[in-house]
């Protein structure tokens, strides 16, 4: 039993902090975030010259790390700075699934991903599956030695930025059903795709996208036709590790400005984190945090072990509920100043709640919990 | 005990029906039942729409031009016009600054200022807070020194819900800086085009911009914009602070959002079932609508005593905190149900009619902005720490 | 609209609650509870004489009283003063059953039930059926004229003390289904009955009871054969109505109590309830009595239209939450004293949590509700 | 970062099975397990077993006949033991004296209390908490004055664990009154047969007696049985309360209800089906369940850096706070599960072996009492409100 982390994740995070530190303040972050494409192509430029993408990949894919614990140091970083950098897509889901289910060729793609050269997209969920993953109505169709793809994917993160999308569609089988997914990795600007982007609360451009009988080569397809539903499991255990280590260095920052305000902003008289109200909520909320702490650590533990999903859905719902407590609670003892665009609170609030949007809100992760107790 | 309202109330609530059936634009209601905001032509324009039926100022004396409701007309006007996704009343000169005229102002001040607030030719604001006194307002700093004929007043500040669109400023200020904090503040009436004064907008965690930060340097107010006496403003503060809590619990709001949560309910799919029939989400639904459902009543309780001319006291307070922590949730089941198209955030939805077909299902847009900027309701008009302790205080009496 | 009791009722309330407060306290409680019965009889004939039980009927059944404003006033009284007097069972229940379904002999046991000189208990719920009110496996067979009953009644209220008991059996029908049960009239001597009497943790004798041929004449059924459950549908919202103002009595002796204690406890040299915390946390206590005050009004008010079983389950549901909350506030504001048997407190605890047990807990009235409103 | 355990660890943990499943009596483990209360002998004899064995002090040093074992070893010795039912050892002699007079006492005290705290000798109870004195301990009343070689010591001690069979208690008194309050504290050990003491059992809610209060009048104290100096007390105190806390999460303790809770969740049955099943009662166990998931690691967490020698300072409240919140939760459901059968209360089937069928399912008759029995844990041993504070204090230093 070891809860250090190793001398090469230390330096990860050390190096990692010093950086966003730099790049990040709220004002900067703002600018990030209204800008082309809601994130700032030369921050990307320099994580990846900082190996920061490479430290998502195993060395048999060009990288360095990929273990859970590189992801959920990392990602804690990325939430502890606010960052809006699109890791999580390019890296965790796209690069994930390429560097799962490619072959030789298309993981050709993998060297420009790790050096920033390019941006990846995943096009999975849909308007009516909500957070289901078996659930795709998205067809493809055999059609010479080709495919073609109909269907609607919806809230496409990183959508908007992305030159490379790796497209799911029913090869065959029925919606919800488990079998019958596939994947096609597919060049963004292809005739037959329409690309609707657009903003978020809490950085980068999404997309809706529309494919309308969009033709694709026979090489196109990632691994085998109607079997990505595992790698797209494991895809998603792993960008739900790293949201919720995210969220729990978001956390961890909204805490950090809570207490520093605690200590200055003076009422009546006195600081307010003199009052004693406000100290047992601040107490409950730092026992929370050390309780997202623990979940992040056991999803990362098991995320190669046959717990893995148990785990991970455990942390999803536990970080939903705390981060639903933090996000409030710290806005609640900052008053009207932690409402605000122009103070930094206001974007670690949004980001820890968004979290819960993705992949499975934490009431889909009690029942997939409790689900998986009962088999 | 009957819960039944009487004939005559009855009678009333029809009325009320028939003019909103009849009167409200449905393309005002529509962007309020959408959780969009309104320009200040809209706002106005349903104002002139209540004023021109002598509807505008339910609370205000027949005298001055009021419905002179008493509170179960007023809680029945309420619950139509929310129900019916009518525009809420900008309450800044009717439901705050009216009362306090008509109780503490001078014959002259309440003669110019009540028609012009009728009418909509002045839009006022509230100059309360300020960055170092929130909760705390006796701790405020903006000065007003007595100079001749008029006031020259320096300071600051913030949280002016629609201030962008003034041109009108009630406003608490320091006029004795030797005394207890509380007595030397006085109630000025400031007319924001006077030099001196800058609004800056603050953008708040949603995006929207409601409210602001104004600033005053050098700003020469006429003596004759005073409010009753010098120094004894904190009375007229309070005195408002109770009429700004006659909605307190904000049930008819909470009512409307439950009703849409319902209907949004119904359309959002998971494991190809609707989401009102998720057991857990549901069962979320479920326990905020009985919540409600007693708040209703419990609110319709205090609102029978102040129509028997019981003043609320530690009760508005209780409103105000279970009612909050009621609209909050509502809003939270929102946000939720809209699963991944939460995320998107097309600011263009909220702000005015957008044309473009919506990203997702409809309010889904709003959803997740509406969420964060109703955190605002436990924080501002005197956080729900504030009102706790004012519940208890009245009870333990220590 | 109108939030005040009538004069008669006023007055009702005022009469009961002088006597409970004479007759209830600490140590006379724990004497009661300790005793043969789980009560006193004594309490109960003078209760009786001040025409509580009749309060419970209406002039038909001959007593001056039975809407549900009356149930309310006078069991908020009885949770007030913690009465262990078994109203609920001898009145409500079956008492209510009896006037309901009772032909003209059968109701001549009526006024022996308002003169208090004989005791009632309901023999429903069975031990795998929880709180469902169809589930009904004891089986009434057809026999010659009469009926012979066998099966299992588990936790039967007053079941200790009861001369006759009210009996539900299925004499048709699949258990489970809503027709097909019948009730019976039953002396507790009759041959064939098997009576385990137990206490509770809050007074008064229940008892499991086994039927083993136990052989009944024709007149015992009260009603129609097979025609029962509405009307146990209505005793039952009628007694939740009565248990859930009873909770709001005892929740409002345990504030009382509590106020009490925070204005005179020193803990730090000055009283507890200058602690911002326990300040706070009271203020909550209150808001959510106040919710329950609001919450039984409702279904006293519709306990006789349409939306009764909606208010019903929401009454319950709400109850069952802010019960829990106000008990272990209390307990837990109280400090030790709160723990102890000796002291008031822990009576209204124990009365108020237990309270969710009875006839459906806020979980079960919650899904209750659920079905309603889709409906 | 690595959530294994080394291999001589789960060597240990194997160890420590085979010695449960060989010697822990199925007899003492099956009360245990129905939540039934142990009899003084019973909790005697389990000691023996354990002092036989050389496992009944873990934390003490070798050289005072202790197992020395590291917090991780006592984790898992903690963790075997509640996963087999077995009775929990008491610890006013283990795990509270015996520390302090291996850190404070002379050594007469060492070589005559340790070694009868192991063989049974003595059974000692602690006597800190005083009327007027709960969770603020130093505003102690009980006094001690000197009279040649004695303390005279008078007053009331209360919330005495298990002191009805104690002969021996360790009480904290005042020795002087005139200096600052937590200054003039002493440590004494105190003969319960000594004339002057009267013990007084405490009936709690759920009917059992497990706490008492003791008083004292005129109770002659020989000076040897003072610890370490006078006025110094005080110091012993926190250091005794921090040995307290070793186990203060009660992950071990959560864990076996949960597991208890679940089997009777497979059993219980509502509308045809388990209760494990409804969807409501399921969210209700998952959520405590990931809860303490969460918690186990946040305890190991705890433990290691413990392991290297990092005193616990606010973290050990932490898990004091959560740990006591989650037993109470589970505590809650398996009242809950019950249904109807929550209502009996059949009392002896809590104190002894009950001999007659239970009324009800298993553990029914236990569920209910234990339920409003373990409220105590978020109140004794420094309350969750103390136990807030201190957290707080640690991070926002004003």
């Amino acid at each position: 039993m070891d809860f250090n982390l190793t001398e090469e994740r230390q330096m990860l995070q050390d190096s990692l902090r010093r950086f966003l530190g730099d790049k990040y303040n709220t004002e900067n972050r703002n600018g990030f975030i209204a800008s082309e494409r809601g994130f700032s192509p030369d921050v990307w430029h320099e994580l990846a010259e900082l190996g920061m993408i490479g430290a998502l990949f195993d060395a048999a894919d060009g990288g360095f790390g990929g273990a859970g614990f590189d992801l959920a140091v990392l990602f804690e970083e990325l939430g502890r700075a606010g960052a809006v950098d699109p890791l999580l897509e390019t890296g965790v889901l796209a690069g994930g699934l390429l560097a799962a289910l490619g072959n030789g060729v298309q993981k050709t793609l993998l060297g420009e991903v790790i050096a920033g050269s390019v941006q990846l997209a995943l096009a999975h969920g849909e308007p009516a599956a909500r957070y289901d993953l078996n659930f795709v109505e998205t067809s493809a169709q055999e059609s010479g030695d080709g495919w073609v793809l109909n269907g609607h994917k919806a809230v496409v993160l990183n959508g908007g930025a992305a030159n490379k999308l790796i497209v799911s569609a029913r090869s065959s089988g029925a919606v919800g059903g488990d079998d019958g997914i596939s994947l096609f990795l597919v060049d963004a600007k292809s005739a037959g795709i329409e690309r609707r982007s657009y903003g978020t609360l809490t950085g980068g451009h999404s997309a809706d996208i529309r494919f309308n009988d969009c033709k694709l080569p026979a090489d196109a397809l990632l691994g085998q036709a109607g079997g990505a539903l595992p790698a797209l499991e494991t895809a998603h255990a792993r960008a739900i590790l790293a949201i919720c280590a995210e969220a729990l260095g978001a956390m961890e920052t909204a805490k950090d400005l809570t207490i520093e305000y605690l200590k200055t902003r003076q009422q009546f008289g006195r600081p307010i984190g003199k009052f004693q109200v406000l100290q047992h909520r601040m107490a409950d909320v730092l026992i929370e945090i050390e309780q997202a702490r623990s979940a992040v650590i056991n999803a990362a533990g098991h995320l190669e072990d046959g717990d893995r999903d148990l785990h991970i859905s455990a942390a999803k719902n536990l970080i939903g509920r705390v981060g639903r407590q933090v996000a409030e609670e710290a806005i609640q003892l900052h008053g009207g100043i932690g409402m605000t665009q122009e103070y930094d609170l206001a974007h670690f609030a949004k980001r820890i709640v968004l979290i819960d949007h993705l992949f499975g809100d934490t009431d889909h992760h009690l029942e997939r919990f409790i689900a998986l107790g009962a088999a | 005990m009957d819960l039944k309202f009487s004939i005559k109330e009855e009678e009333f609530r029809a009325e009320v029906r028939g003019f909103l059936d009849e009167k409200l634009p449905e393309r005002l209601s529509e962007k309020v039942r959408l959780g969009q905001g309104l320009t200040k032509a809209e706002m106005e324009e349903w104002h002139a729409i209540l004023n021109h039926r002598g509807w505008l100022a339910g609370n205000w004396p027949a005298q001055y031009g009021g419905a002179e409701w008493n509170a179960v007309q007023r809680h029945i006007f309420e619950e139509e016009t929310t129900s019916a996704h009518a525009p809420r009343i900008v309450p800044f000169g009717l439901a705050m600054l009216g009362p306090v005229l008509q109780a503490f102002g001078s014959d002259a001040q309440k003669a110019h200022y009540l028609p012009r607030i009728l009418n909509g030719d002045d839009w006022w604001c509230q100059g309360y807070s300020e960055p170092g006194a929130g909760s705390d307002l006796a701790s405020l700093k903006t000065r007003a020194v007595r100079e001749a004929d008029h006031y020259i007043v320096n300071g600051q500040k913030t949280w002016t819900t629609l201030g962008q669109y003034a041109n009108m400023i009630f406003c608490l200020v320091r006029t004795d800086t030797e005394c207890k904090p509380q007595a030397g503040i006085s109630f000025l009436l400031i007319d924001m085009k006077t030099p001196g004064i800058t609004v800056r907008p603050i953008r708040l965690l949603d995006g929207s911009i409601e409210v602001n930060e104004v600033f005053f340097d050098d700003v020469k107010v006429p003596v004759e914009n005073l409010v009753g006496e010098e120094n004894k403003g904190w009375t007229y503060a309070k005195f408002l602070l109770t009429h700004e809590r006659t909605n307190i619990a904000g049930v008819g709001f909470s009512n409307a959002a439950l009703v849409a949560l319902k209907q949004v309910a119904r359309l959002q799919m998971s494991g190809g079932k609707p989401m009102i029939e998720n057991p857990h989400f549901a069962a979320r639904i479920a326990r905020v609508e009985i919540d409600l459902m007693a708040m209703a009543t419990t609110n319709l309780r205090v609102i029978s005593a102040a129509a028997r001319g019981q003043a609320p006291g530690a009760e508005s307070s209780m409103l105000k905190v279970k009612g909050t922590v009621i609209r909050q949730e509502i809003n939270d089941l929102t946000r939720r149900v809209m699963g991944p198209y939460a995320v998107p955030f097309t600011s263009e939805a909220l702000e005015e009619g957008d044309n473009r077909e919506p990203v997702g299902p409809q309010q889904a847009a709003t959803a997740a902005p509406q969420y964060f900027n109703n955190r605002k309701l436990s924080i501002f008009g005197g956080s729900n720490e504030i009102q706790r302790t004012i519940i208890t205080k009245a009870i333990l009496q220590l």
